[in-house]
């Protein structure tokens, strides 16, 4: 090993790696601190609900039975909307929610693995065979929005999407027991 | 096919470059000045850019949670 | 860091320092993760602090930030059958010898020996999917799907001997000519093999192929007589027949007009492997 | 070279076989989805084309073309013969079979469940048999990193490892924590289903398993490209590595980091809580330290080399730099991408706002990046360096190599700038054939067809790759003896115990790994999710 000595010693050239990577480390934290911050305030959170639900007896339950799904308002002013992701369709076909309004979407599979997002929202969770994927949100635009399985489910995958109509409060008129369709058009 | 004798190239501890010292020393008086402009625009640039389609385009498309 | 002189002393600080910064780190994660954001988002919502960390956690449903929504809505199946490991055993362990008696009892008169039916408006069973069989024969059982021969039929069968049925016809060949042999339009093949992804319907074959990877009880359509396949995609189009569970079927029949209804029963006539 | 170079030109040449074929099947994809190829081919054949497109690119190219470079830098960085030389050439042959066995069973339509297999969804046995085959045999490589090493440490005692080979190392290590995942999920969940022994499977569980791989098999592919950073790229341009102890560093925070982090891959998935996707996303911002340090140190090492060509003010180096050699222009454009995949990452780690790109063309955009560019370029700059040391043979005029790397880079950024904005715009992942007829979804066709040209330079690209290693081996220039791994400005004399060994290292990933993937699946342990019925693709 030819030996050197020269007056740049080792510990400045670490000197300066520690200087960059503490420099560098506040800007990462800048993007952490975002996260905790809108977490904190505005309840910002990836869609989580560890609710296990059979799928082999999925259509055999209340919540998710034929008649039971799409959007209802209930009595208190919530709005729910559930939808089943099954290989290679959504029920229902269309979902109607009204804007600037906090909405639950609960999504659940009979059968594979299945993901949804709509189109231009925050909308966005894969929906797995064995539990309720859950997502609160508020959609703060209107229009007919498109609502895709985006998880590989099988050969009819790309056949696989939904609307979503979000419409502006005035056009929510829930019928008598609470349920909003879309408009056909 | 190479013999299999262990030639110059396979030993890289005996492998002095063509680097003398003395410009070596010269250059490292201002080294890492170059490499940290460079790399610390690039980071903040990625950090700009992350806050900016935070706050302009995951925002205001609704809450999730 | 001040520089030790012997090395012994700075392996140990190399081994200090790195533990301490992963293990702060996993437990900053913890602390705000498991701890901060779970409070601070369950107050905002009204949700204790104990149930909004449990939320957090996975132990309890829900969201930290947002209240369980309750639902009381009664349970109206269109189909009871379940597909159960031990419902799928009940199938693997069925004996086609004892389901040739009761086929021979019952079925033959309509269905046939060989599963060959004796006239057009009733399907061919030979070489049907098991499951098939089984999910049909069941719905006739619990009256999810009404006809007016094969409920009382069905009402006189059992579990088990319905599994013997289905494992005798799946056991019978199935002569199936390739369908690209007998020239079928193209606009149906392409309704087989691609769907129509503007109306929303998946390619048959993703479903009613051997195989496909679809749901487990779609039946297979190869050399299916045309007559009953167009009577029962019309009977899903109007509804009413609607033992297909969250109304696959249905929702598909409806979108097909009638001309691609007769191409896709000609098509399956001639049968597909 | 010590008679190995027929086991590395072996390794390399599947590597890369498998490659040049992927790449005509991710072209043909790119055809199929685009407005133009509309309606052409079956979903059945897209689906077998991803499939094997993603086997071939994320399990063969990688796998074959990291053990081969492996074998190489053990030889040529430890300068000693590679020790079971016999087992090295048994684990190659049984890679072989497993390669075969999956790709095989993809091309008969009977695994077309993507390479990342979506249980329910079951394909033939012999598609997940195939996969754990390839993983045995390169855990052979990994126990022959580790004997080599282990043997050059008993003849040195207390001399640091040479960089090169440490960073090999730290890869073959994280190899093996990587797999744990995979191969649970394979022997204990997906090949009883494949095999009929078990008609349902723990959907969460798998894909929690799933997880534990999949971020960390992320990083064996990255690790090639970076030893290509800290210990070819400086000496290719003429300077010296600004600093070897945070090279030890960065292979260290890879091996540690890269491990825990895998549930940003599930943050959209509902069996988990926050609280552990918030602990893995803090993780994960840590799994970017090395790659700070490395954008400041290797940037510092060709600081030096373009001041010492003469290269003045702020910036001057840079144009100062040789950017005709082959393996300085690849770390120049691999950096580039590296700026615009890293910004695609940075958003989907993004706790919430994965939300708004999840399974989205922006993912696609993302490891196209981070694997198709950043890593997959350099995998190229190492090949067309160490080729002349394994042929003997000189490439007789670099401009080819040098169009060939421009065409990768060019055709890369073309297909994946136009996905990051489709992305934002909701376009999802894996779809045969797009509904042109939707108002949403046909207007986002002129940018698909950009990104299909894309596709299609980076075909050329790949095809002109294989021509260019191809025409090497009938060169008549000897290959030259200039040296191939680069020194440090102040060559380690004496590294502490924790920079020149891993045995604290796997201490610390194995306390990690239970405190951050510890609940996550015991979860599953305690209380099984409600099973899902088999859905078999044969």
């Amino acid at each position: 090993m030819s030996d050197r000595s020269h007056e740049i010693p080792e510990r400045w050239i670490l000197h300066t790696e520690l200087l960059w990577a503490f420099g560098v480390g506040v800007l990462v934290a800048a993007t952490i601190s975002i996260i905790v911050f809108t977490a904190l305030t505005r309840n910002i959170n990836p869609p989580s609900n560890v609710e296990r639900v059979d799928p082999k007896t999925l259509h055999l339950s209340g919540e998710f039975a034929e008649q039971n799904l799409g959007t209802v308002v209930a009595a208190d002013g919530t709005v729910t909307a559930r939808i089943i992701a099954t290989q290679f369709m959504f029920a229902p076909h269309c979902i109607a929610v009204p804007q600037r309004r906090p909405v639950t979407l609960r999504f659940a599979s009979p059968d594979v693995i299945h993901g949804i997002l709509i189109t231009g929202t925050n909308v966005n969770t894969m929906v797995v065979p064995g539990y309720v994927a859950q997502v609160h949100t508020e959609f703060t635009r209107t229009g007919e929005l498109l609502m895709p399985c985006h998880e590989y489910c099988g050969l009819g995958h790309s056949e696989m999407w939904a609307n979503v109509q979000v419409l502006p409060a005035a056009e929510v008129k829930p019928d008598r027991d609470g349920r909003v369709t879309c408009a056909q058009h | 096919m190479p013999a299999d004798q262990p030639r110059a190239a396979d030993n890289p501890f005996e492998e002095p470059d063509d680097i003398d010292e003395a410009a070596l020393t010269a250059v490292l008086r201002t080294v890492p000045l170059g490499a940290a402009v460079l790399a610390g625009g690039a980071v903040a640039l990625l950090v700009l850019a992350y806050l900016l389609i935070y706050l302009w385009i995951f925002l205001p498309r609704g809450v999730v949670g | 860091m001040a520089e030790p002189s012997e090395p012994r002393a700075v392996d140990r600080l190399w081994r200090i320092w790195p533990s301490v910064a992963v293990v702060a780190i996993v437990l900053t994660g913890a602390l705000l993760g498991i701890l901060i954001i779970p409070v601070v988002q369950g107050r905002s919502a009204g949700i204790d602090a104990f149930t909004a960390i449990c939320r957090a956690l996975g132990i309890l449903p829900g969201s930290p930030a947002s209240p369980q929504i309750p639902n009381r809505n009664p349970p109206t199946p269109v189909s009871q059958v379940v597909w159960t490991p031990s419902v799928l055993q009940i199938l693997a362990e069925a004996k086609p010898e004892r389901g040739r008696a009761k086929v021979q009892e019952v079925c033959t008169a309509c269905h046939g020996e060989q599963g060959v039916s004796v006239s057009p408006e009733f399907p061919n069973l030979a070489g049907q999917s098991g499951t098939a069989i089984y999910k049909q024969l069941n719905d006739y059982h619990t009256g999810s799907r009404t006809n007016p021969l094969m409920t009382d039929i069905a009402k006189a069968l059992d579990g088990s001997t319905i599994a013997d049925v289905a494992a005798y016809y799946a056991g019978q060949p199935m002569r199936n000519p390739n369908p690209y042999t007998l020239g079928a339009p193209d606009a149906i093949v392409q309704l087989v093999e691609l769907g129509d992804p503007n109306r929303n319907i998946p390619p048959c074959a993703a479903c009613h192929r051997q195989g496909a990877g679809g749901p487990i009880d779609a039946p297979v359509l190869a050399e299916q007589r045309q007559e009953y396949l167009t009577s029962q995609l019309k009977m899903f189009a109007s509804g009413q027949r609607r033992n297909d569970v969250y109304g696959r079927m249905r929702a598909i029949a409806a979108k097909l007009t009638d001309s691609e209804i007769d191409g896709l029963a000609a098509y399956y006539r001639a049968g597909l492997r | 070279m010590r008679n190995t170079e027929r086991l590395c030109l072996a390794h390399l040449w599947l590597a890369f076989a498998a490659f040049v074929g992927a790449a005509v099947l991710g072209a043909w994809q790119m055809w199929v989805r685009s407005p133009l190829g509309a309606h052409t081919g079956t979903p059945g054949d897209y689906y077998m084309s991803v499939t094997a497109h993603g086997v071939a690119m994320a399990y063969v190219l990688s796998t074959f073309f990291i053990m081969g470079f492996g074998y190489f830098v053990a030889v040529t960085a430890l300068n000693r013969p590679l020790p079971g030389k016999g087992w090295a050439w048994a684990g190659f042959v049984v890679g072989v079979i497993g390669v075969l066995m999956a790709l095989v069973t993809i091309g008969l339509g009977k695994a077309s469940v993507l390479y990342t297999f979506y249980p329910p969804l079951t394909a033939s046995p012999w598609f997940y048999l195939g996969l754990v085959v390839v993983v045995l045999a390169s855990w052979v490589w990994c126990v022959l990193m580790l004997v080599s090493l282990a043997a050059w440490k008993r003849e040195n005692p207390g001399r640091p490892v040479p960089l090169a080979m440490f960073a090999t190392v730290a890869n073959a290590v994280l190899w093996l924590w990587t797999t744990v995942g995979l191969a649970v999920e394979l022997f204990y969940q997906v090949l009883p289903a494949a095999l009929g022994f078990v008609q349902t499977v723990d959907v969460g569980l798998s894909r929690t398993l799933f997880s534990w791989t999949l971020h960390a098999i992320v990083y064996f592919w990255l690790i090639p490209a970076y030893i290509a950073f800290y210990t070819m790229v400086p000496r290719a341009a003429g300077g010296r590595l600004y600093s070897d102890t945070m090279g030890r560093l960065t292979f260290i925070f890879f091996l540690i980091y890269s491990l825990p982090v895998g549930l940003h891959h599930l943050l959209m998935d509902p069996e988990h809580g926050n609280s552990f996707k918030f602990i893995q996303v803090l993780l994960t911002a840590f799994v970017a330290a090395p790659t700070v340090l490395t954008i400041f140190t290797i940037p510092a090492s060709l600081e030096i080399a373009g001041r010492l060509r003469g290269g003045r003010g702020v910036f001057g180096w840079i144009l100062a730099l040789p950017w005709d050699r082959p393996m300085v222009l690849a770390a120049g454009l691999s950096f580039v991408m590296l700026f615009f995949g890293g910004l695609g990452g940075l958003i989907n780690m993004a706790y919430g706002m994965n939300a708004m790109i999840h399974n989205t063309a922006w993912v696609t955009a993302h490891f196209h990046l981070i694997y198709g560019g950043t890593s997959v370029i350099m995998y190229f700059a190492i090949a067309y360096e160490i080729w002349p040391r394994l042929t003997g043979r000189q490439h007789q005029s670099l401009a080819p190599l040098r169009w060939q790397l421009w065409l990768w880079f060019v055709g890369m950024m073309v297909m994946t700038l136009p996905w990051h904005w489709l992305g934002l715009q909701g376009q999802w992942r894996r779809v045969a054939n797009f509904n042109y007829d939707n108002p949403i979804i046909a207007s986002w066709g002129p940018l698909v067809i950009v990104s299909l040209a894309g596709g299609l330079v980076l075909l050329a690209s790949a095809l002109l790759f294989v021509r260019n290693l191809a025409v090497l081996h009938r060169s008549v220039l000897p290959a030259p003896t200039r040296s191939l791994y680069a020194l440090a400005v102040d060559p380690p004399r004496r590294v502490p115990a924790a920079l020149n060994g891993f045995g604290l290292w796997n201490v610390l990933v194995l306390v990690v790994m239970l405190l951050a993937y510890g609940f996550p699946i015991a979860q599953f342990v305690v209380a099984p999710s409600p099973s899902a019925i088999v859905h078999r693709t044969e």
